[in-house]
């Protein structure tokens, strides 16, 4: 069945569909509608959860973190200054290996104040252990919710599903809801192998000494960074894992793309655009009217961005001359992010500097800044002159002072 | 049931009008856009949205709503972006080039410049008790309805028209049949007079008059 | 409620192993253990960084026989209620979830999460020790450290501000139950956490629990000095049920008439308290008075 | 995944004794009781006990007579000071096993 809603109800029906057991949530821009319809649901009884109305984010990822450790299926969301002030419960979620689910309505931080979308809310989460994915569409928002779920459980390790405030939360477009009978088929019940029980009494979260310690029974058991060396380990084997979740969700519903990157046009071409979200479909106008020059361009939407997809940039984007990240996050004092990203991944792509792809970084859209299809066109049509030289930053939309 | 009104012939229209007027190299779509002004809590977005489910229906496979977002309050002036396309439609940002403008509330033509960026040829429709010939807009098709009026008559609480502009908004752009409007409109207010702001719709879509273009 | 258990007729089940790291003459230890014993085998426990999470060991060894989550500081009632939630959710019944948390991790940087669970009225109980600083962390002043008292962050004059009253706080929430007891009054805290256990609702009981080592006196003196607290009426037990106050135990024998100690030895024999003067001591001696006139007027009928 | 494989990562302690050592040799002073004194060691019956109730290790058995584990006692000495009958005393520690002397 296809609906016309926003995205944020598109993530509100993706949570109900993965029947999340426990929901907590603290209203802010523009995250609102999302927890808004989750607790319409829950109260009209369209959903069997607890919802519960915390008092701050940092309690949001609180009951979460307790819930899940208590074995039930959980659930949360929030934008910017909310993500920031979860900021320690992000790493203790992750650290505690719960398979949290979370949506992140990407929003600039403050300060100054700004409501409107960017991405540096997301990038500031970015080394807490979680998993990041990335929406471009409302359907991608319903299905990846559904997908991460699965996901999280499969690898104890929690899921942020991030899309772009506005853009996509408040925009109405239409998707496919996908079947009730068919998701629980896909994502069966949450079984937590150890959960709070008086039957089975344990410590959860217990101070961790520097150096591996053994149990009563004379075992030696993990120091703290023989735990963190899993979570990188389990982090890099995601990476599997997420492409077996895409395909078994393909082969089940029919949809589904690369679990990875999604291209546009980028078998053949030249200059590739690197983008997260939205924007990377935005692209896609812009790319067909280069190729209408006979500029051989192409778009690629990174979907996963922790852990990292380098093997699948080279493998995908490598052979391009150029790839130009556009992103919405400073990494303040180097560059974007995405970019310092992409360029890494491509250094050990080949020993050959010749042959590697040149990479240049444009900042776009903080705050909210509108951004042209104008601006794309010529940003990318100039970024395709064999004489541009690469620029790791270059802002596009800045407007002069004068 | 996806009869569409008029299809080619308005698609055809709005298209040409897009071409000639296009300064730099159209990079769009065929992508009809339609701008919704009106007040905070008026809902123009709930308009614009069974105009959006409707033109689904009826086989636009892009459909495409983008509120404007500022940090208006209950009141202040409101706007969003419906566009539709034969294909999927990628771009998210709000309509500069609108080929329709509707507005709720005809105060607002003082308040805000609703017609900024109105594809000439386009289409602009009003709720307004006055003549259509009373707006001298350039180049602009003038269409007008006295929805407040229409609204009450048809059995709704004083201030509630965004149920009766769809009609007015159905007659002047003969994008989506009717019928199709009338069955979204009833699902969407399901609890909140669903007859009445069916009646209000089709009133309008009766009494809606347009005018020449200026 | 008075006296309704007996030493004899305590639970012998204990639920603390020995050889945990608590210090020697630990108030808190005295008071997890009989309250362990009162909550019982079917309880998840909720702790967030205090003392007792070094009590409570280190990976992969727990000095606590019930089930319990270590979360961060500022979240321990949030946290409860997600175990709720989850209880809830999973139709897992007859468990009952208890947080258990020192007196900075409470009336400090718990505050809201706490206030925000109270508001919500969450099916739980809340247990602060009060030891009136930050001791986990080496006797740094929190909001409940009383006027004078000396400690890491307050180490010449003492702190200058008087104690957070936190049950007051809690009171304000109008939860159905706040208790009031001392780690030297364990069958007095037994009996409260009892009767929490038989309401519905945000419970909450709040410990005074003497620590040596940052109160500055022997470790064998812990029991000595808590009731010393109570005796001489700057420690209250009470218990506020459905907004009806009552005091109990010792503190309730006071009101019936029985001879109140001076403030004074409990000063003296503290070293935080070195730097209190006669004076301010006197002035304490007022305030103590004023208060249990006030008790006099308000609940002597 | 198996269980041990989840539960390896991340800290999942198993409740035991000893977390802190054998915490008896942190005593300075040892706690001996005079079972002439001791109100249930003398009148043979369930009766006191207040060392048991006040014992902030648990480690006084609440026994006909009662017992103190050396193993874990910290050697607070609140047994000592509460006990009504003074059947308690503080000694210092010689290094022996108390159960040899």
């Amino acid at each position: 069945m296809h609906i016309i809603e926003s995205g944020n109800v598109a993530a509100a029906m993706g949570v109900q569909l993965s029947r999340a057991q426990v929901i907590a949530a603290y209203p802010i821009t523009p995250q609102t509608p999302l927890t808004e319809k989750l607790s319409e649901l829950i109260e009209s009884g369209d959903m069997n959860a607890e919802y519960i109305p915390v008092e701050s984010e940092h309690s949001a990822l609180a009951v979460c973190i307790a819930a899940s450790t208590a074995g039930a299926r959980a659930f949360t969301a929030t934008s910017a200054n909310g993500l920031l002030y979860m900021h320690e419960q992000v790493h203790w979620a992750a650290g505690a290996r719960l398979p949290i689910v979370m949506c992140v309505v990407n929003r600039g931080v403050g300060a100054p104040w700004t409501i409107w979308n960017d991405h540096q809310d997301a990038m500031s989460q970015r080394d807490t252990g979680w998993i990041q994915m990335y929406a471009c569409d409302h359907q991608q928002i319903i299905d990846t919710v559904i997908k991460a779920f699965r996901l999280a459980e499969t690898v104890r390790i929690p899921v942020m599903v991030c899309y772009d405030g506005y853009l996509l939360s408040h925009t109405y477009m239409p998707f496919e809801v996908p079947d009730s009978n068919r998701v629980d088929g896909f994502l069966p019940a949450y079984e937590a192998e150890r959960f709070l029980d008086p039957e089975n009494p344990a410590n959860f979260n217990t101070v961790t000494l520097p150096e591996p310690r053994p149990d009563l029974q004379g075992h030696t058991m993990p120091g703290y960074m023989e735990f963190r060396a899993m979570l990188q380990d389990d982090m890099r084997r995601v990476l599997k894992t997420a492409a077996d979740i895409e395909e078994t969700f393909a082969a089940q519903f029919g949809r589904g793309s690369d679990p990875y990157i999604e291209t546009y046009r980028c078998e053949d071409a030249d200059y590739i655009a690197v983008c997260l979200g939205s924007l990377a479909y935005r692209f896609r106008d812009v790319v067909d009217d280069l190729r209408q020059e006979g500029i051989p361009v192409g778009v690629a939407a990174v979907r996963l961005y922790r852990p990292f997809p380098d093997q699948a940039i080279c493998e995908r984007l490598g052979h391009a001359k150029q790839l130009i990240v556009f992103e919405k996050a400073v990494s303040y004092g180097y560059q974007g992010p995405l970019c310092a990203d992409v360029k890494a991944a491509l250094y050990n792509s080949t020993n050959d500097k010749e042959q590697r792809s040149e990479v240049s970084g444009y900042v776009l859209g903080l705050g909210g800044r509108d951004i042209k299809t104008l601006d794309l066109l010529n940003a990318l049509r100039t970024s395709c002159s064999p004489q541009s030289a690469s620029a790791p930053l270059q802002w596009l939309g800045l407007k002069n002072q004068e | 049931m996806a009869y569409i009104h008029n299809e080619t012939d308005i698609f055809t229209e709005l298209m040409g009008a897009t071409s000639v007027h296009t300064s730099e190299k159209d990079m769009k779509k065929d992508i009809i856009e339609i701008r919704w002004h009106g007040r905070g809590g008026q809902g123009a977005i709930t308009a614009a949205k069974i105009v959006a489910k409707a033109a689904f229906e009826s086989g636009y496979r892009g459909v495409v709503m983008v509120p404007t977002f500022g940090t208006e309050r209950r009141g202040a002036p409101v706007m969003t972006s419906l566009k539709l396309s034969r294909e999927k439609i990628y771009d998210l940002s709000p309509s500069l080039n609108p080929d329709m403008v509707v507005v709720l509330d005809h105060l607002l033509l003082e308040e805000v410049d609703v017609a900024a960026g109105l594809k000439p040829g386009g289409w602009m429709i009003i709720n307004t008790a006055d003549d259509p010939d009373a707006f001298t807009f350039e180049n602009i098709r003038t269409a007008v309805a006295d929805i407040h009026h229409i609204a009450e008559e048809a059995g709704l609480p004083q201030g509630i028209v965004n149920s009766g502009i769809i009609g007015a908004f159905a007659k002047a752009s003969g994008l989506v049949d009717m019928d199709v409007l009338s069955r979204i409109i009833r699902e969407t207010f399901a609890g909140v007079k669903p007859e009445e702001n069916v009646r209000s719709a089709c009133l309008a879509y009766d009494r809606t008059r347009t005018g020449g273009v200026k | 409620m008075q006296g309704n258990t007996s030493i004899l007729n305590l639970p012998k089940d204990e639920f603390v192993h020995p050889g945990n790291r608590a210090c020697s003459g630990c108030g808190l230890s005295i008071a997890y253990r009989i309250g362990l014993k009162a909550l019982g085998r079917e309880t998840i426990l909720v702790v967030p960084p205090s003392c007792l999470t070094v009590l409570q060991g280190l990976y992969p060894i727990a000095s606590t026989k019930l089930p319990c989550v270590n979360v961060t500081f500022a979240s321990t009632a949030a946290a409860a209620t997600g175990v709720l939630g989850a209880l809830r959710a999973m139709n897992r019944k007859g468990v009952q979830v208890a947080a258990w948390a020192g007196d900075g991790g409470t009336g400090d940087i718990g505050i809201q999460a706490l206030s925000g669970a109270a508001e919500r009225g969450d099916d739980f109980i809340y247990i602060c020790y009060d030891n009136e600083a930050y001791m986990n962390t080496g006797v740094q002043r929190s909001g409940t450290t009383p006027h004078g008292a000396l400690t890491t962050t307050t180490p010449i004059k003492g702190k200058p501000q008087g104690k957070k009253d936190v049950p007051a706080v809690m009171a304000a929430h109008n939860i159905p139950y706040v208790a009031s007891c001392s780690a030297a009054c364990p069958l007095d805290l037994f009996d409260k956490i009892q009767k929490a256990k038989t309401i519905s609702g945000t419970k909450y009981i709040h410990i005074h629990t003497p620590c040596p080592s940052g109160w500055g006196f022997d470790p064998r003196y812990t029991v000595k000095m808590g009731k010393l607290a109570v005796e001489s009426g700057l420690v209250d037990l009470y218990e506020i049920e459905n907004g009806c106050f009552r005091l109990t135990g010792t503190s309730k024998s006071l009101l019936a008439g029985k001879k109140m100690k001076d403030i004074e030895p409990y000063f003296r024999s503290q070293g935080r308290f070195k730097r209190l003067s006669n004076e301010d001591i006197s002035q304490l001696r007022r305030t103590v008075t004023n208060k249990w006139e006030t008790y006099r007027k308000t609940y002597e009928a | 995944m198996t269980n041990e494989a989840v539960t390896g990562k991340f800290s999942y302690s198993r409740p035991g004794p000893g977390d802190g050592g054998r915490t008896g040799s942190w005593r300075v002073l040892k706690p001996v009781m005079d079972y002439g004194r001791c109100t249930p060691a003398r009148k043979q019956t369930e009766a006191c006990f207040l060392c048991w109730l006040y014992c902030p290790e648990g480690v006084i058995s609440r026994e006909v007579p009662p017992t103190i584990d050396y193993e874990y006692c910290k050697g607070c000495g609140i047994c000592a000071e509460q006990c009504p009958t003074g059947a308690i005393q503080m000694v210092e520690e010689t290094g022996k096993d108390p159960k040899e002397e």
